[in-house]
């Protein structure tokens, strides 16, 4: 399987994801730059997170129209599978792919830790190594993951099993304590309708490998890998 | 150039807006509680090289909805004066 | 380009009335206008005997910002040759933008220290961010990548308002600067006291790696090699910063805007990326960031160091506001730009990435042979100076007279602070636990994105950083420290205890300390008990290094750190640097299994003069006096070698050396950094306490060479044997135990009994708790 | 609720606005050539209880001198309108 990851200026977790898709996953793997208008041969392709172009209007807000967008779009229409992370959910809500808008941490703070996910949709292609249910425990880093959207569209989310990841206690419970920055529900992460787009703020490919302190990320990718050969 | 044009941008309604409360806590802690709500917003200005009014308002309006104001949480408001040089 | 005609060295006359006539901002009075740019008359009437003629202002310019103290060192250069600065792993020592360390396989670590603690006085937010973008530069132009960063701060304490000001301010500058690089920041110090109310430090480690053939100097060597400027272009920022960071604050600060830049991290990332892609086309003879004085001094200490001259046309570099003067052009610090020596045939190459990463770049000169900084503006020569006589300012020998301080203090006997009763002492350990000097620095570090680049091991909270190499087994370790009252109480021992404590926490994780940069920061080096501060540190940290093999790679003075005559601590930071062989053999902080030992390596004195100086004094008694002890660096370093050796036979289960707070306070926080199930401890201090001793000095006394670590019983033997073979002492203490910290003083009374919950407690909420 | 207050507040002239260079390069590839310069600030929107407008206006010039704007680096407008009571 062959993953391409995109290359902002401003991204610095594409080096990241590109470890641990060869690396650890050992899949095939190769940078995609911004002004690239050409995903053939990819099966999958990665947003990374980071800070394209500074985030400096809004995070993501100048990355989406980078050219490489519109393949990324043609990318998901032809049902490939495409998965943003943090800076990179957040460039998928501003191009659309994903419904919502990210507002700044309701703590009005850049926050980096390791947080509790709940598996709320483990019936993806993201998530299919997942029991369904299953808390995990992945790093987040973001100053905007405050994720907004209006209660019909949150609704209709929540109705669809489109709310993939939620921010929960050590019990599974997706209290007030347990949400990093404010947002909506507690949602963590997304999916699009046909189930091939997903945008998430916790990093995946932090906890990939045991030294770094958790190995709860790799299953995704592994999913990814899984649903690819089927 | 010619023409000077701000786009303010701002939280919709009903949207809580974390930092208007930080700053609006801030102020009560300074001593003026006669700040009764407080919203932070964006204020782009932005400086124009084109021939006639008309152009530089539509220019920004279109600006600002395609990338200086996002339609899911942001709404905006375009203004322009004339302008001979920048200081 | 220009021709390269004169070989002489010697500077040819210039029509110096041409600029004479006109103003330039900061200078009021055309009269002496090197007064207003800082330099003293004497200083000035060398200028003149030198050169032969005196110097337009474009040329007085230059020499102002290069013979500031912040560039020439003119008051520590003398005493930083005393420093050890060489041993079989330093690749590069002092001299280039960083120090580099081979740490085998090929392979080289590039890290230095620097302050930017004036720009943070005055706007905190830019002057920490600024003060990234500066370090990661330097590190950037050894040909290394960057990544980490480690931050030393210094605040006033918490309950002034502007200490909270300026404390948030500082954070959120490195995070917000720091965080958009994608180099994570993975530790650092904060501590609090009153002489850093209206100078708040704020020193930056950065740490890159590189293959040893990457090796990139700041030379401009080959005439007729090409002088490129990349990054940022040009404003007004900053003219004189170098001086501004070269002067008391007045009560002007806040009105100095001028000097203030604003950091652009997005900018500074595509300039990192895209320098190292430049670097790997070998189109780059040298390469030096472009930090204080900006083009004069990049362009003059490259030339210097290659023994070349440089022919510099100003008006090819990018600017970004109009009617710019040469002056102001060559003496801008605006950020984020490099400045390049390149083959002539590879400026298309270098142009070619340039543009791909969205950067100005531009030729803006010739490497010549001639020895001389000469500057063109349109044609027109505006100035012409020779580069040895730029870079090579006065230095001073200035009088050093032991203050008044230092006497009294030796009069200070810690016995008249009485031992408080046996039932306080639970209290005072949470009192202690929740000092902001000892509590958690988590509400800081959780601004910083840490794991970024997914190589770090242990993260900031968990004692020294730990990052992985990918591709080997190898870890780094770092840690900053400096305890600035010891150092202001007896600032050789300080300094040596600086060096030692940061020494010990590196070795702790099983590392084994490799080498030292270091952040010299204090007051007015002109008066004389400050410049007996600086001597004395400057000799201890030598000593300590000398014995404990850690050679001094580099590092940054900061004087001039006081407000209105009042100084700061002198507070000279280590950043040291430990190389772990393999990853997978670290030791961490906290406890682990029930049942396992304690032990306590080294020794505690336990007698009043190791309460001088210590966080016990200060917060608990309000005392800051006495001679705290000097280190018996004899015993540090079998210490190490103890801790590295008991690492690699996997003897320990934990490791946590004794700071601030003592023995009491490493216990306590090796059962808070424990993991979940066994956070308790039974501990009798029969064995280690000496006689004649006093309870508090035996538990919150500060001293150095001292480690509590716990281990598998069965593993007790084999420590013995190492601790006996190193000469350390080694006591075996008490054993972890569920989620009770108990401690015993002799047989039968307990002195400390409290849970590990109300232990945390203290310990996670103390800064946030001052903070209201 | 009497009085809406607004204070922008921009970058001094001469302090490089990264934010806005960032804009504007964005704007240039979207195909805006006509933009010359961009300049990011904020709209600080206060809603205040006071008596009049005048002390409407001295209050909001005070709160941006103490706490809205930073004087080393940034300026500041103040302008107020009547307001009944929030939509
Ligand atoms: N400013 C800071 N930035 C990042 N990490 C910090 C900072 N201050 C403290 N830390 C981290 O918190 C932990 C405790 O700090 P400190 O008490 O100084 O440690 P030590 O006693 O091991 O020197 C360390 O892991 C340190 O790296
Ligand atoms: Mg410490």
């Amino acid at each position: 399987m062959k993953f391409g990851v995109v290359v902002f200026p401003g991204s610095n977790c594409d080096a990241d994801c590109y470890h641990v898709v060869r690396n650890v996953v050992g899949q095939e793997c190769e940078y995609v730059w911004h002004e690239s208008k050409d995903l053939r041969g990819f099966d999958a392709v990665i947003l990374p997170g980071g800070f394209s172009y500074g985030d400096y209007l809004r995070s993501g807000a100048l990355a989406r129209f980078s050219p490489i967008m519109q393949s990324v779009y043609e990318f998901a229409e032809k049902g490939g599978l495409v998965i943003g992370i943090c800076n990179g959910f957040q460039i998928l809500l501003e191009a659309g792919l994903l419904p919502g808008a990210m507002l700044p941490n309701d703590n009005l703070e850049f926050r980096c830790g390791w947080v509790n996910v709940k598996v709320e949709n483990a019936d993806t292609a993201f998530t299919r190594l997942y029991r369904p249910g299953e808390i995990v425990r992945m790093p987040i880093a973001h100053h905007e993951g405050n994720y907004y959207a209006e209660k019909e569209t949150l609704d209709e989310l929540e109705r669809s099993g489109r709310v993939v990841f939620r921010y929960v206690d050590e019990n599974g419970c997706p209290s007030r304590e347990a949400n990093p920055n404010g947002a909506a529900r507690n949602i963590a992460g997304i999916i699009n309708e046909r189930g091939n787009v997903l945008g998430m703020m916790p990093h995946p490919e932090r906890c990939s490998e045991a030294i770094l302190g958790g190995e709860d990320g790799r299953r995704l990718f592994l999913s990814m890998v899984r649903a690819l050969c089927s | 150039m010619k023409y000077k044009g701000t786009v303010v941008v701002t939280l919709k309604d009903g949207i809580f807006d974390p930092q208007g409360a930080a700053v609006r806590g801030s102020l009560l802690a300074l001593g003026y509680p006669q700040v009764v709500d407080v919203r932070m917003g964006k204020n782009i200005v932005l400086y124009l090289d084109v021939p006639s009014k008309e152009e530089a308002l539509s220019l920004l309006d279109e600006m600002a909805r395609r990338l200086l104001a996002n339609p899911v949480t942001e709404t905006y408001m375009v203004s322009v004066e004339e302008w001979c040089s920048r200081p | 380009m220009l021709e390269d005609k004169d070989s002489s060295g010697k500077p040819e006359p210039l029509n110096v009335s041409r600029e004479a006539t006109k103003t330039f901002p900061g200078v009021k009075t055309a009269k002496t206008p090197w007064r207003e740019m800082g330099l003293k008359d004497q200083e000035y009437e060398l200028i003149v005997e030198k050169l032969g003629r005196e110097p337009n202002y474009t040329e007085l310019g230059m020499f102002a910002v290069l013979w500031s103290e912040h560039c020439a060192y003119k008051h520590s250069k003398a005493l930083l040759k005393t420093l050890p600065t060489s041993g079989p792993r330093v690749l590069v020592g002092p001299g280039e933008n960083a120090g580099v360390v081979d740490i085998g396989d090929g392979l080289a670590v590039a890290f230095k220290i620097e302050s930017h603690n004036h720009p943070c006085a005055v706007e905190p937010y830019q002057g920490a961010a600024t003060g990234i973008g500066g370090i990661v530069r330097d590190i950037l132009a050894m040909g290394a990548r960057p990544v980490c960063l480690l931050d030393s701060l210094r605040f006033g304490p918490l309950s002034h308002p502007r200490s909270r000001f300026l404390f948030s301010g500082v954070v959120s500058g490195i995070s917000g600067y720091g965080n958009c690089l994608g180099i994570p920041t993975v530790g650092g110090e904060v501590f609090f006291a009153e002489p850093y109310k209206n100078n708040p430090l704020c020193n930056v480690l950065c740490a890159g790696i590189l293959r040893h053939e990457d090796l990139h100097k700041g030379q401009a060597s080959g005439p007729g090699n090409i002088v490129m400027i990349v990054g940022h272009s040009t404003g007004r920022d900053g003219i004189h910063g170098c001086t501004f960071a070269s002067e008391e604050l007045g009560e002007d600060a806040e009105s100095r805007r001028p000097n203030v830049q604003v950091g652009d991290p997005f900018m500074e990332k595509l300039l990192i990326e895209a320098c190292l892609e430049m670097m790997a086309t070998g189109a780059v003879v040298g390469v030096q960031d472009m930090g204080a004085a900006g083009i004069t001094s990049s362009c003059a200490e490259t030339a210097a160091r290659a023994g070349t001259g440089l022919s510099i046309e100003i008006n090819k570099v990018p600017m970004r506001e109009k009617g710019m003067t040469p002056y102001e052009v060559m003496l801008s610090e605006s950020q984020e730009r490099m400045l390049l020596i390149v083959k002539p045939e590879k400026v298309e190459t270098v142009e070619s990435i340039a543009r791909k990463w969205g950067l100005n770049v531009a030729p803006i000169g010739v490497v010549t042979g001639s020895g001389l900084l000469e500057v063109f503006d349109n044609g027109e020569k505006v100035a012409s100076v020779p580069v040895k006589l730029l870079t090579e300012g006065p230095v001073y020998d200035p009088p050093a007279e032991e203050p008044a301080y230092i006497r009294e203090n030796a009069h200070f006997s810690p016995e008249s602070i009485p031992v408080p009763e046996t039932s306080w002492f639970n209290e005072i350990l949470l009192e202690l636990l929740a000092s902001p000097n000892i509590a958690s620095k988590e509400p800081v570090y959780r601004q910083y994105d840490y794991m970024v680049r997914t190589d770090t091991v242990e993260g900031p909270g968990r004692g020294a950083a730990v990052i992985r190499v990918k591709g080997t087994r190898k870890a780094l370790v770092f840690s900053t420290d400096c305890n600035g009252r010891i150092v202001y109480l007896d600032p050789r021992a300080g300094a040596m205890w600086a060096v030692a404590e940061a020494a010990r926490n590196v070795a702790v994780t099983g590392a084994q300390p490799l080498a030292i940069t270091n952040c010299l920061n204090f007051g007015n080096p002109e008066k004389p008990d400050i410049f007996w501060q600086f001597k004395e540190a400057v000799e201890g940290m030598g000593e300590a290094c000398r014995v404990l093999e850690t050679p001094v790679t580099g590092g940054n003075v900061s004087f001039y750190n006081e407000t209105e005559g009042e100084p700061v601590y002198p507070t000279p930071v280590i950043g040291m640097l430990g190389l772990i062989e393999d990853v997978e053999k670290r030791v961490t902080p906290g406890f682990k299994l029930k049942g396992d030992k304690i032990a306590l390596l080294g020794r505690v004195w336990g007698d009043g003069r190791s309460l001088c100086g210590s966080e016990y004094l200060e917060r608990i008694h309000g005392v800051v006096a006495g001679s705290p002890r000097q280190p018996d660096l004899g015993l540090e370093k079998a210490l190490i070698k103890t801790l590295v050796e008991a690492a690699g036979e996997r003897l320990l289960r934990s490791a946590q050396d004794l700071s601030e707070g003592g023995l009491g306070v490493a216990l306590a926080e090796s059962c808070i950094l424990a993991c979940p199930g066994a956070r308790g401890a039974k501990v009798n201090l029969q064995g280690v306490c000496p006689a004649g001793y006093r309870l508090d000095a035996v538990l919150f006394g500060e001293c150095n060479s001292a480690v509590v670590v716990s281990f598998s019983p069965d593993k007790e033997e084999a420590l013995r044997d190492v601790c006996a073979k190193n000469g350390v002492p080694f006591s075996v203490i008490g054993e972890v135990d569920g989620d009770v910290f108990t401690v015993e003083a002799g047989a039968g009374t307990t002195v400390i009994k409290v849970t590990s919950a109300d232990m945390t407690g203290a310990w996670a909420n103390g800064i946030s708790r001052s903070l209201i």
